[in-house]
């Protein structure tokens, strides 16, 4: 058998039994030395394409999934998503499309501020995390996604965000235009952006901006 | 952020009616706040948003918000505000162009422009959202793996036994059974008492040395005793009738032919020589 | 698309997807009507031959696994495997091939009395089930396999499971085997026995019967 059908068949394999996706770089440490993992994964995506099952990349890494076409047979496996109001989803596109953003970006492009539980949501359920925190007076905490966003989205990455070229072409994710408006870029991390400090992400303070009195 | 946009007032608006313990989302007819309603106000113009008529837009807002004020006790400061913008703004707009300088304003196109930009901006989001919701969801739409292995390959409570070892360990023990419940049918035996009286009656007929094989009678069919059985017995019943003295037997080497004859033969012999 | 090869994504997929084995009915109450499952599932195993995946069938239900060759890759999370003692095999052996058996039956081939904890082991194990009772004096419980036996041993059922030709194939048998020696088959339901009694897999009278001191 030559090296390239087995290094599919490894790599399906260990594609198939993992529990979550995995990362080229993960299939290659479990891989004997020698083999390609790169064409592997380009064979394998060929050969499932069109099936029942197929491979895809989520958050830079690699799993198998059922068809979308095919989710209408899943009535058992099919979990009732924890349904997000549409100011969640809004913030969540805000967030994905224009990340790092702060809190007050956010509420700068929906013209509302953020009502109460509506981050906590996104914070919950993993979408949402937080980036760390801009370099500007107060240095704001600064949201982004998650790998999880990713991977319940089927994004490969942010760069695969529905329409992002296109928004960001016509300047729309660029917060900055005109110079009334405060406008974050959302590609790549922040120039002025700080990592959080240690402690950040469970400081009283913090928990304060969204569970506190204040929350708008 | 601009003076005369002024987008933070909304926000202190929002701010003030929190403080005063208003109603924090305003949602009026399932909008979220006033851009929401503008944006929605500005899509029945059906153009580029960036090519909207704000005057017209402006227009429509407030006749809205006149319409929720008559169907309803309050609006949301914020509505208001934003309605009073947007009058003054409309207001500019009409103003003939070489207007006067009022401070640090900027022109009033510049601020149609930038509150188009803003709804492009939000339109852009709702696109988002859309464009998300509509990907094939985790859990929904697509599934992974219902049966993952990685983590439970083999769990602990794998035993290691192959279907091998099972059939081993059957044949094994069959094996032993076999052997240890073995009961070999008792042989049909020549009896001792026929060989001796047979013998007792063929003795004064050997005369010379006749081997036992001949003398032992043949074997039968299947069901009688054997051939082992006959010498045996025939045999025995010899070195009884040597002992009584009617036999006498020989046999030249080990394993070699055993050879029986008839004492009195011997004796008749003696006799007829004495004679 | 034509029919069979829908029907086969389908399949791929509810397979894929489901949380265990499925059997060809569970499958085809899942799938709309008018799709063929078996040949479906004769297609995706023939598809999967040789693969890093293959469709396996179990105790009459289909699951995919990962190839055994493979299964080196997957080592990592490998925990040490229990071992089953010699008393174990041999007790499951004779009860595979002669159930239902009962205690006195399996003692009497095995020429010893079951130790302690034999039984329970296997029972623990969920490889052995009770059956049933025997009508017989004493109406003494029987013993079986169970799903999860056939599935560690990979057999779609006890007719599976390896006769007197199998064994002789692979050496265990020879000709010192006495005449009579024959291996029955164990995927007939014996006639002389009766469904086990209401309560009688939490009997205390059982449990005595694991536990007692006359367990030799």
């Amino acid at each position: 058998m030559s090296d390239g059908i087995e290094a599919e068949r490894m790599v399906e394999a260990l594609l198939f039994a993992a529990a979550g996706p995995m990362s080229a770089a993960d299939l290659a440490s479990r891989l004997p030395e020698g083999f390609d993992v790169g064409r592997a994964l380009a064979g394998l995506r060929a050969r499932y394409a069109g099936r029942g099952v197929e491979l895809e990349c989520v958050a830079e890494r690699w799993r198998f999934r059922t068809a979308p076409d095919l989710g209408y047979l899943m009535t058992e496996e099919r979990e009732e998503p924890r349904r997000l109001s549409k100011a969640a989803l809004e913030t969540l596109a805000i967030i994905a499309y224009h990340q790092p953003v702060t809190r007050a970006e956010i509420e700068a492009v929906r013209g509302v501020s953020l009502s109460r539980g509506t981050l906590d949501v996104l914070l919950e359920m993993n979408f949402v995390r937080l980036r760390g925190r801009r370099r500007t007076p107060g240095r704001p905490v600064t949201y982004g996604t998650s790998d999880a966003f990713l991977e319940h989205f089927g994004l490969a990455s942010l760069a695969d965000l529905p329409g992002a070229s296109e928004m960001k072409a016509a300047g729309l994710l660029d917060l900055s235009i005109p110079a009334g408006f405060e406008v974050p870029d959302p590609s790549g991390r922040s120039l002025d952006e700080d990592p959080l400090d240690p402690g950040d992400e469970d400081a009283p303070e913090f928990a304060m901006d969204f569970v506190g009195e204040g929350d708008g | 952020m601009s003076d005369a946009f002024q987008p933070s007032l909304d926000f202190e608006a929002v701010g003030d009616a929190v403080a005063d313990g208003e109603a924090l989302v305003v949602d009026i007819d399932g909008y979220e706040g006033p851009l929401h309603v503008l944006l929605a106000l500005a899509r029945t113009q059906k153009v580029d948003l960036l090519k909207l008529s704000i005057t017209k837009l402006a227009e429509q807002y407030l006749a809205f918000v006149q319409e929720a004020r008559r169907r309803r006790f309050s609006l949301a400061a914020d509505y208001l505000v934003m309605a009073s913008w947007l009058a003054y703004l409309k207001s500019r707009l009409l103003l003939p162009r070489p207007e006067r300088k009022t401070g640090d304003e900027p022109p009033a196109e510049e601020m149609a422009a930038a509150l188009a930009f803003r709804l492009a901006k939000l339109e852009a989001m709702r696109r988002a959202v859309e464009g998300l919701t509509s990907r094939p969801r985790l859990k929904r739409d697509v599934f992974t793996r219902g049966d993952p292995e990685a983590l439970v390959v083999i769990p602990s409570t794998r035993i290691e036994a192959s279907l091998y070892e099972l059939m081993q360990a059957y044949v094994t023990q069959r094996k032993k059974e076999g052997e240890r419940r073995y009961k070999p049918t008792v042989p049909v035996v020549y009896p001792l008492d026929d060989a001796r009286e047979r013998l007792r009656g063929m003795a004064p007929r050997l005369t010379g040395w006749t081997t036992l094989d001949s003398i032992a009678p043949p074997v039968r069919g299947e069901q009688g005793p054997t051939r082992a059985s006959y010498l045996a017995s025939t045999l025995s019943a010899g070195l009884e009738l040597v002992k009584e003295g009617a036999l006498e037997a020989r046999q030249l080497e080990h394993f070699h032919d055993l050879f029986l004859r008839s004492r009195r033969g011997f004796e008749l012999e003696a006799e007829a020589e004495g004679a």
